[in-house]
């Protein structure tokens, strides 16, 4: 059983390890974040649930650090992608279709509209 | 058996924190060093408690719960700045 | 009301999770505390109020959980590949999706589900709108990416949280 | 008359002090925990000359850690706090799901920061520590929603009140105990428990809940003199 666990464990350092890879491989901002989150937080949470494995005793706390990383790391590389999004970071020339880009003129357009001021101010950035 | 397992594991989970340390310094834009940051981060949670294991001291995992806490502060604290929104 | 208990609830299953014992002079203690902060937290975090109690939610979220964690897994599969392949297979872009849900708070499962799952990353949310970052673009109108990508938590958010 | 008060503060403070000095006896014997890290074996295992640093750097490695992400935080903050408001800053809101989730973590760290202070005497947090991490709750939540109405006042009483019951604890100790700050009057208890070690978890719930309410005020004045500019 504890063996098991281990190997669990190891697992989830070879995810961390492919993404780190991917980190230095990807081309733009927004892949680098792709990698960055999915395989770092199964990564971690392997590794998480094979020491609760290995060790019984200490899976209240570990158990609570899953949940911290499972609530924390989407957030986090949600507002940083949204951050990279506001401050016009170029993307790889790979990309196909930018939806956001058309919705957000169509915003603007209707905040001028709405509020008159505050529509200056968006169109700062 | 179950140590030298985990102490692979520790190893790997390094590699991956110096592969990362490439896209640190190479960076290009703020974002991506910022991106490289959190991994690190998340990594030396995975690594903190497999040393808490192999050192059998539980309380590494309170410290592993608050860097982890003080770390996407930290993260979203500078998206908000270099988002110009603070 | 339902939403000091269930902040209370919640505190309680963490303080019994980092005490990792059930014995009654931490319990103390604990209760003491969760409830001074839930007294202080409570006209803060009214997230909770949407929540459904009946059974028949409670097996949705174990449902969810499930369908949840396959998809991590398959997704973490299908970006190592992605990774590890010479000739990086990506085919980048933002698309728009629509859900239905109302509630705040699962509105976020959702976004944070988006988020951990095959090449998706959630950019905007705008009022009904989620705009994704996928690393594989499909299906770039909008029906045809909610199916694809919000489709699948959706049915179970919207029994948990209506 | 103020004067006169003062003078008679002080010479309280001096009869309290007044048993430490008296009772000084130097000790020749370490500890058990001591003498663990001042074996010869330990120091020579870590190769150093100097034995406090080989305790502070390598056994308790980890909470340089801690503390340099503290640095990294205190860093990033103050950029925050003394940068010049701009107008784009009312404009762009922060992402609802950022608002809902931090709406969900903020009780949770607050629980956390507890945790930490009521169990000083057991693991590497404490008072200061527990603290810090409740202040970081008060942060996440002005990160969320800045324009929140924010009662100042409320933390500068819980300051105050945790200040006095600091001292008065340490005065009863004084009195009844064997000196100043004295642990045992609460009884002591098993080691290893919650409730052990008397007044230690009291007294750090107290300097915790002082050392968060200082922080966090200190944070609400930055962000009042922010948003009068």
């Amino acid at each position: 059983m504890e063996l098991f666990g281990a190997i669990i464990t190891l697992l989830g350092a070879i995810f961390l390890l492919i993404a780190s890879i991917g980190l230095v491989r990807m081309p733009d901002v927004y892949n680098r974040l792709q990698v960055g989150t999915k395989a770092t937080t199964l990564g971690t949470i392997l590794s998480l649930i094979g020491l609760a494995i290995v060790i019984p005793g200490w899976s209240g706390k570990l158990i609570l650090l899953i949940i911290f990383v499972m609530m924390t790391n989407p957030v986090s590389s949600h507002v940083l992608a949204r951050a990279a999004y506001y401050i016009k970071l170029p993307y790889t020339s790979r990309t196909v279709v930018d939806k956001l880009k058309v919705s957000d003129k169509v915003l603007n357009v209707e905040m001028e509209k709405r509020y008159g001021l505050e529509s200056k101010t968006l169109k700062v950035k | 058996m179950v140590n030298i397992i985990l102490s692979t594991a520790l190893a790997i989970i390094i590699i991956s924190i110096a592969i990362t340390m490439i896209r640190f310094v190479k960076g290009k834009s703020s974002v991506d060093r910022v991106i490289a940051f959190d991994i690190m981060t998340i990594a030396s949670i995975a690594m903190i408690a497999i040393l808490a294991q192999l050192l059998g001291r539980i309380i590494y995992l309170d410290i592993a719960l608050v860097y982890g806490l003080l770390s996407f502060l930290a993260v979203i604290i500078i998206a908000k700045y270099l988002e110009k929104s603070l | 009301m339902k939403n000091f208990s269930i902040t209370f609830i919640v505190l309680m299953v963490v303080w019994i999770l980092l005490n990792n014992s059930f014995r009654l002079e931490i319990l103390i203690p604990g209760a003491i505390v969760a409830f001074v902060i839930s007294l202080f937290a409570c006209r803060l975090c009214n997230v909770f109020v949407d929540m459904k109690l009946t059974p028949k939610a409670f097996a949705y979220t174990f449902i969810f959980l499930g369908v949840f964690f396959i998809d991590l897994i398959k997704s973490n599969l299908d970006v190592a590949r992605r990774v590890l392949t010479p000739s990086l297979p990506i085919n980048p872009g933002i698309v728009e999706v629509k859900t239905t849900l109302k509630s705040k708070f699962a509105r976020m499962l959702l976004a944070n589900a988006i988020t951990l799952t095959p090449g998706t990353l959630t950019v905007e949310v705008k009022d009904e709108s989620f705009f994704i970052h996928c690393i594989d673009v499909q299906d770039d109108d909008i029906e045809g990416a909610s199916k694809d990508i919000v489709k699948k938590f959706e049915k179970y958010l919207e029994v948990i949280y209506g | 008359m103020k004067n006169i008060f003062i003078i008679i503060i002080i010479a309280a403070f001096g009869v309290m002090l007044y048993p430490l000095f008296e009772d000084f006896s130097g000790n020749d014997e370490l500890s058990e925990l001591a003498s663990f890290y001042a074996q010869k074996e330990n120091v020579e295992k870590v190769n150093s000359a100097n034995l406090v640093t080989a305790v502070v750097v390598t056994y308790r490695g980890l909470d340089t850690l801690g503390e340099v992400t503290i640095l990294f935080l205190a860093a990033a903050i103050i950029a925050f706090s003394l940068r010049k408001h701009s107008v784009e800053r009312d404009l762009r809101r922060n992402s609802e799901i950022f608002k809902t989730a931090s709406k969900v973590l903020i009780p949770i760290i607050m629980m956390v920061g507890v945790y930490i202070f009521m169990n000083g005497h057991l693991s590497p947090g404490g008072g200061f520590q527990g603290g810090a991490v409740l202040a970081s709750a008060v942060i996440l939540m002005l990160l969320a929603f800045p324009n929140i109405p924010f009662n100042s006042k409320l933390f500068a009483y819980t300051e105050s009140i945790s200040g006095l019951v600091f001292v008065g604890l340490a005065a009863i100790g004084a009195l009844i105990g064997s000196g100043y700050l004295d642990n045992a009057i609460l009884p002591l208890g098993t080691f290893g428990e919650l409730l052990s070690a008397g007044a230690i978890p009291v007294i750090y719930s107290f300097v915790g809940l002082k050392v968060g309410a200082e922080l966090s005020n200190i944070l609400n004045e930055f962000q009042s003199v922010q948003s009068d500019n």
